[in-house]
């Protein structure tokens, strides 16, 4: 990714995400409360430093992405207002609206399904994981 | 109107009131003049009809200094204005006795001579105040009330009477127009084109000091414009700063306490519109402060002298305006 | 008046004592320029402010007035500021309502620290004036036509 | 006319350099009124001082302009040159001519031009100033202390010993607030009885000091120097002067189950109640909630073993009514409440306690006798986690955006004394950032780590979950570690962000005193005047001002006494002469300019007014000069221009208006 | 009394029962849930993204259509709600969104956030009241030791949903008291139950649910409620422990509707 590239994009991630990554103060309460923070590569509070120093190439290849489980317990817990949560989402945004890329395939999905499964997790799934 | 008359009678006899203060024929019969009654046999002049138009609160000003009670009739309007005096403590409710009449609507006779007629002798108003026979040089001409009232009277602020001592007559609706129309039109002008329509109205401007001496919000003892109070060392000549900005100074000095009784066009021989300065600030206030009627009551504190944390800022007070 | 290089504005600023007045020194002793067309008249809060002095400037001549006072919330005399942002907001609608061109006028609040934000704002207002032109309307309401 | 002498400083080169000065004299030379123009180096200067002192005698000048800095800065100088050389310092007008001019413009024609529009705009105005003069108003030389925690006693102290008469009003039963609640204070670990008890007898005992216990401020008006304070004294239905404070009656009384504010609501009290033994007065206040007496008409146990007879069930609420020349604010601090934070399991758990609470734990007067307990079940516990800045340093609505400024010392105590007394205890910190500046302060909280091997990690807590066995499953990070952590712990101690009383707000309307947005009280100024309100005669002692601990409340304290002090010394205050002025002549009487007035100092008078021979009763207004700052408001507001103000009025505003557009 | 109704698409699917009880219930109890016409799947996840305008489409048409009917919107598929409730609160309060959405809507009257979206528990506490439902509880189930299980979306974020409070909700506790039952605190009531990612992670979402059987369970809990399809599923997908009812289910039983009851 160019240089300049990466600072679109991670303008772009504040613009969407609406989050100020500016008012973070390191306090780790996004981490201490996620529930997928052992299955993340970049965690919670790390997020935030992607996004201010522009490296969005790590970011959005990064796992952690399709580990979030939009609990909100970020958000809700933040005391800076800050919300990773939404930065998450809005870095998801960027992977599915630039490449077009689903993390999971439709040819993948049918082996996952069992009978009992609500719509609710497919539809919830879709979006999550695909455009 | 015979009922007005008895019962200021007995109120006068019983010594409740020193003296009556309402309307006698003038010269014309569309032209009552405000007058004092202090006699029952005087009383006899009093009329009241569609053309008793005044707003006597302010005359409740000077009658507050005088001995024992005046017995005043107030229309809905007026009531406005007569709590507004209160609430600057110019007039004294312990000084009035407050008859609060109905009101059909005041007619102007300058709407009926806009139509074209002319040589007007007399004018009869029906009982129902629904039509109007003008006896010209000419012969009988019928107009309906409707038609002859005044600008306020279409934007009528209410049948409601705000303070009073006792009620007589009813009223009637006479709403239909949009109060804010004429405002609102003037704002939808281009600069020049409002520049264009103040100028050609303020031009016409004689400084009769009419509009000021009618309104019951200007009623300052001593006008800022007659004394030296903001002048520099030299004095006042032809085209002076009070000249020019007489009418917007004029208008800020009531904003907020202006009740809109609509005294200062009606008077003006001129013509000027002048409640379309009063009727914009007005229009502001409840934008900005929220809904405000001066003389609602007598206590609520004026919105210019008030605030709020939050209040617009004067740039987007005008780009919203 | 036609726009020309020659036109220099006569604008008069309003400062409070407090906050505006010690901006303006701030800004003086950091040498921040703004246009000499600028006169400040020292006065003890915005709310002293009367419109019959923005009113009198236009007609002896000024071309623009500016009135900067305390920030909302921190008026050395508690509230005077508020006033003084009632009165102009109405003042100003009216001077647009009768066809004065609205950037003739405005309140900026400028704190005692804020010399950076008094010279920018200086500095807008005369460009704006300058793009106005000679104020007339406001010398010429009541003249016969 | 005036005759006018106009003084041109050169500042050096500061204003010389691109104001021609000599131009501006001879131009100015001819303005209406100007009878001398003269140019010197240095205005300011004892020499510059003596040309305009010469030029007043010799011209007999009766006002001068000085075209030379701010106002802001040389304004006083110049008025007291004027004053000693006979001229009425408030015939005086700067132009300011460096600041707002040579500082900023480079072209010498345009300087020099805006200089001559400058000095022409303090001319004109000078032509139309009048002399004034100050007033004065008396000093009563009694101050009050609304709160009586240690802020507030060494304020009292302080005061008294110079000698003045100073009331301490405190809301509760006795004095010694917050601190009396401390088990052991930082950074020296003395235990906090053992220090602030001499000091609330010395209070009680002395003979400057009155104490009004179980008080509140109803009421203030007045100003600066004459202050009226209505002081609502609460019925204690005890007489206070009858009780010997034996404590029979709190023994036998059968109500006993009310939380205690003292211990935090972590143990009970009587009905009949002294917050803590070494209150101050010694004699308990009915809790005519909680007394049963009260409640149902029967019982009255405490009047049958009052052997005093000091029970009084029948008393009333008391107004006393006092005059002060100074007030000094110390209402002090609370934490709060914590009911939004329950990822903590605060509501939870009973293990889960404040900082505040824990002192109670720890102090031997407290519900566990000083035994470091669980509430829930009495349990030794083994592991404690503390969690910082709980409600600290919070953008959300949640919390506060202030740092709490004490909690990481105390917290470091807490550890220290814990790991000190019970070294079979884990003690695990949860900080963001450990702040501790201060004289032994990093020293102490290294010790805490190095010496008592208390584990600090950088990092939050996310959840606290009490498990089924009673324990407290803590989920946290390890910032530094980048890991997860799931620590059971048996304790936790919470961190709650502290703030103003909240009786403050109400204290601070009645003084007109401003207030910030976190309900701290605004200091004069941040640096310079950091102890004294912007409201004149009201001084600022303690956490009311901002979060800070005990040795700098002290601090403050005694700096606010002193401010005190130097106004009581005085025996009459100067007062602003540029107030408002009403013509009585053209008053209306309506009230617009009282309205506005943020100080009240305007009131309507009826009075006989002639007005042209034309004699009435008229309603006119009145401006109290001790108590208008001179702001203006009214005088815009009047419609009729009755109110003027003096040194700004209309007439000198229009002039220099009409000379800067001429 | 009659209420908009969003039954969303779980509850047409494997989440019938929820919907099926829920209408029981609301009969006994005297109001009515009339199904917005041609409602379309609200998306299962409220997008975050400030400028994703057409995935919140469906829930502004449920919203307009409510609006017209001059009634309240209630759901009761937390996601549904969750994601119909923040819409709800941007066409209110976010200028771009809402206008961008209305031009895009083309709707008679512009939408502006005006209908009031409730949970069907939030009809229960506000409407009915609780004191109300308990009179008229005719088989109150003394006794139970329910677990209230909250997960996300219904409580976070708890300044939009408005929901109560996000850290200690007591609604669901509130409701298992008027039916007769005794509630159980424990505390990982408002903690994710994997949500999704089950679909890919299985083993994640099992772990997450059996901490919160398992603590439910050690505080004296016999069953869980629910309000969520999708919470249901991941923990009944956790094999043993308690088992897990809609929240609905055990309202009807409570209101006596037994008929009904076998069937569920």
């Amino acid at each position: 990714m160019s240089h300049d590239k990466t600072k679109k994009q991670a303008e772009l991630i504040r613009e969407i995400s609406g989050v100020n990554p500016y008012k973070c103060m390191k306090c780790g309460k996004c981490s201490a409360s996620c529930p997928s923070f052992n299955e993340m590569d970049i965690k919670p509070h790390q997020f935030v430093s992607y996004v201010l120093n522009d490296d969005l190439e790590a970011l959005v290849n990064s796992k952690s992405l399709w580990k979030c489980l939009s609990c909100f317990a970020c958000i809700e817990r933040c005391p800076r207002d800050v919300k990773p949560g939404k930065l998450v989402d809005a870095a998801r945004q960027l992977v599915v609206r630039e490449r077009g890329g689903d993390f999971l395939s439709a040819d993948e999905i049918p082996e996952k399904l069992d009978p009992e499964l609500p719509q609710q997790l497919l539809v919830s799934a879709f979006r999550r994981y695909r455009r | 109107m015979q009922e007005l008359i008895n019962r200021a009678k007995e109120l006068l006899a019983d010594g409740t009131v020193a003296r009556v203060l309402g309307w006698r024929e003038g010269d014309m019969s569309y032209n009552p003049e405000v007058a004092y009654f202090n006699s029952a046999e005087e009383l006899d002049k009093f009329v009241y009809n569609g053309f008793c138009a005044a707003n006597l609160s302010k005359y409740m000003i000077e009658a507050s200094k005088l001995e024992g009670k005046t017995l005043v009739f107030l229309k809905p309007c007026d009531t406005y204005s007569f709590n507004q005096l209160l609430k600057e403590h110019r007039v004294d409710r312990e000084k009035a006795y407050i008859i609060g009449v109905g009101c059909c609507g005041k007619l102007n006779v300058e709407a009926i001579k806009a139509m074209g007629i002319k040589g007007i002798q007399s004018i009869e108003i029906d009982d129902a105040c629904e039509t109007l026979t003008v006896k010209t040089i000419y012969g009988d001409k019928t107009v309906a009330y409707k038609d002859a009232m005044l600008e306020r009277c279409h934007v009528c602020k209410g049948k409601e009477h705000m303070v009073y001592d006792e009620l007589m007559g009813e009223s009637r609706d006479t709403v239909d127009a949009e109060r804010f129309a004429e405002v609102e039109k003037i704002e939808a002008m281009s600069p020049a084109e409002k520049f264009a329509f103040f100028q050609a109205e303020l031009s016409k401007c004689i400084r009769c000091n009419a509009c000021r001496n009618v309104c019951p919000a200007c009623s300052c003892r001593k006008c800022v414009f007659d004394s030296n109070k903001f002048d520099s060392a030299q004095k006042a000549n032809v085209d002076s700063f009070e000249e020019k900005m007489f009418h917007i100074i004029r208008a800020f000095h009531v904003a907020g306490r202006c009740t809109d009784c609509g005294e200062c066009s009606r008077v003006c021989p001129q013509g000027i519109p002048l409640h379309l300065f009063n009727r914009k600030f007005i229009k502001d206030i409840n934008k900005f402060y929220g809904e405000f009627k001066a003389g609602e009551d007598a206590e609520t504190k004026g919105p210019l002298t008030n605030f709020t944390f939050d209040d617009v800022e004067p740039c987007d007070a005008v780009e919203r305006g | 008046m036609p726009m020309n290089e020659e036109f220099k504005p006569k604008i008069v600023a309003f400062c409070c004592n407090w906050c505006s007045y010690a901006g303006a020194d701030l800004a003086g002793s950091s040498r921040l320029a703004y246009p000499a067309d600028v006169k400040i008249i020292r006065v003890p809060c915005s709310c002293r402010v009367n419109p019959m002095f923005i009113l009198r400037a236009f007609e002896k001549g000024a071309d623009g007035v500016i009135i900067c006072g305390c920030h909302p919330g921190d008026c050395h005399y508690s509230t005077g500021n508020y006033y003084a942002r009632r009165r102009m907001a109405m003042l100003f609608s009216m001077l647009e309502y009768i066809g004065i061109e609205n950037g003739r006028t405005r309140v900026e609040w400028v704190s005692a620290a804020e010399g950076v934000k008094f010279s920018t704002t200086m500095n807008e207002f005369v460009s704006k004036i300058q793009s106005l032109g000679k104020n007339v309307r406001l010398g010429d309401i009541r003249c016969k036509n | 006319m005036q005759r006018i002498g106009v003084f041109v400083c050169h500042c050096g080169s500061n204003i010389a350099a691109t104001v021609d000065v000599k131009k501006v004299v001879e131009i100015v030379r001819n303005e209406p009124g100007v009878v001398h123009a003269e140019d010197y180096q240095y205005m300011c200067s004892e020499a510059g001082q003596a040309l305009i002192a010469k030029a007043i005698a010799e011209k007999n000048l009766s006002g001068i302009v000085v075209c030379s800095c701010s106002p802001r800065m040389h304004e006083a100088t110049f008025r007291k040159a004027a004053e000693r050389a006979g001229l009425n310092p408030y015939m005086v007008e700067i132009a300011n001519i460096r600041e707002h001019c040579s500082w900023i413009h480079k072209n010498v024609e345009e300087a020099t031009e805006k200089a001559v529009i400058l000095a022409r705009a303090a001319i004109a105005k000078v032509n139309l100033n009048a002399p004034l003069k100050a007033g004065e108003s008396r000093v009563t030389k009694r101050a009050l202390v609304i709160g009586g925690g240690i802020a507030g006693i060494q304020t009292a102290l302080d005061i008294a010993d110079a000698g003045y008469e100073v009331d301490i009003v405190e809301k509760t039963p006795s004095i010694g607030g917050r601190m009396s609640q401390l088990d052991k204070t930082f950074p020296t670990l003395d235990c906090s009885a053992c220090i602030l008890t001499p000091k609330m007898v010395e209070a009680a005992a002395h003979e400057k000091i009155t104490i009004y216990t179980y008080s509140e401020v109803e009421k203030v008006s007045g100003f600066v120097g004459d202050f009226t304070v209505d002081i609502r004294k609460k019925a204690r239905s005890v007489d206070m002067d009858k009780c010997t404070g034996c404590g029979v009656c709190q023994e036998k009384c059968p109500s006993k189950k009310t939380p205690s504010e003292f211990n935090r609501g972590l143990g009970n009290r009587s009905a009949i109640y002294t917050p803590f033994a070494q209150a101050i007065p010694n004699v308990p206040v009915i809790d005519r909630d909680a007394c049963i007496k009260f409640k149902t008409g029967k019982c009255g146990i405490c009047s049958k073993v009052c052997q005093a007879g000091a029970i009084d069930y029948e008393q009333k609420d008391e107004i006393v009514t006092e005059k002060y020349g100074a007030i000094v604010v110390a209402t002090g601090f609370d934490t709060i409440k914590l009911d939004k934070y329950d990822e903590y399991a605060y509501n939870q758990s009973k293990d889960v306690i404040t900082s505040l609470e824990l002192e109670r734990v720890m102090n031997a007067a407290g519900p566990t006798k000083g035994h470091l307990e669980r509430l829930s079940d009495g349990k030794h516990p083994k592991n404690i986690v503390f969690i910082q800045c709980v409600g600290s340093r919070c953008s959300d609505d949640r919390g506060k955006p202030y740092c709490s400024k004490i909690c990481c010392m105390y917290t470091a105590k807490h550890a220290m004394l814990i790991r000190d007394k019970y070294p079979d205890v884990n003690v695990t910190v949860f900080y963001i950032d450990v702040r501790t500046p201060g004289k032994n302060f990093d020293e102490f909280y290294r010790r805490a780590v190095e010496d008592y091997g208390v584990n600090y990690i950088k990092g939050q807590v996310g959840k606290v979950a009490p498990q089924p066995d009673g324990s407290l499953l803590v989920q946290g990070v390890d910032l530094l570690d980048n890991k997860q952590i799931l620590m059971e712990a048996d304790m936790v101690v919470l961190a709650t962000v502290i703030e103003p009383d909240p009786s403050v707000r109400k204290i601070a309307t009645m003084l007109t005193a401003s207030i910030d947005t976190n309900n701290f009280l605004t200091e004069s100024h941040a640096k310079l005047r950091p102890v004294e309100s912007p409201t004149a005669g009201v001084f600022l002692s303690g956490v009311c001002q901002g979060p800070k601990d005990i040795p700098e409340t002290v601090a403050q304290a005694g700096a606010a006494a002193v401010k005190a002090i130097g106004l009581l010394a005085k025996d009459k205050l100067l007062t602003n002469p540029c107030t408002a002025k009403p013509d009585e002549l053209l008053c209306n009487g309506c009230s617009a300019c009282a309205n506005v007035c943020p100080y009240g100092a305007i009131t309507y008078e009826t009075k006989l007014i002639n007005d042209h021979g034309i004699r009435e009763e008229r309603r006119v207004a009145q401006v109290n000069n001790a108590l208008c700052q001179g702001c203006g408001a009214c005088t815009v507001t009047c419609p009729s221009g009755a109110m003027d103000l003096q040194g700004f009025s209309n007439r000198q505003i229009i002039a220099e208006v009409d000379a800067i557009c001429r | 009394m009659k209420y908009s109704y969003f039954p969303g698409c779980t509850l047409k699917t494997t989440g019938a029962s929820l919907d099926r009880s829920a209408r029981l219930a609301a009969l006994a109890l005297g109001f009515e849930l009339e199904e917005i016409e041609n409602w379309q799947c609200c998306g299962g996840v409220y997008p975050l993204g400030s400028d994703e305008i057409a995935t919140k489409l469906s829930s502004v048409r449920a919203l307009a259509e409510a609006k017209a009917k001059d009634q309240e919107l209630v759901t009761l598929c937390s996601a549904c709600h969750h994601v119909i409730k923040r819409v709800n609160d941007d066409m209110k309060n976010v200028d771009d969104i809402r206008t961008r959405a209305n031009n895009y809507m083309k709707l008679d009257e512009a939408y502006a956030g005006e209908t009031n979206v409730l949970h069907f528990l939030e009809v229960l506490r506000d409407r009915v009241g609780f004191d109300n439902l308990k009179a008229k509880v005719t088989n109150p189930l003394k006794g139970r030791k329910i677990g209230a299980y909250y997960g996300c979306l219904l409580l976070r974020p708890g300044k939009i949903m408005a929901f109560d409070d996000p850290e200690n909700p007591t609604i669901i506790e509130d409701f298992i008291r008027a039916i007769g039952a005794t509630p159980v605190v424990y505390p990982y009531r408002n903690e994710c139950c994997g949500g999704y990612i089950s679909l890919n992670e299985k083993d994640m979402a099992k772990s997450m649910c059996k901490r919160i059987k398992d603590s439910a369970e050690g505080f004296g809990a016999e069953m869980l409620i629910t309000a969520c399809p999708l919470c249901m599923y991941n923990l009944n997908k956790t094999e043993g422990g308690i088992s897990v009812r809609y929240f609905t289910e055990l309202l009807c039983e409570a209101l006596g509707i037994t008929e009904e009851g076998k069937a569920l």
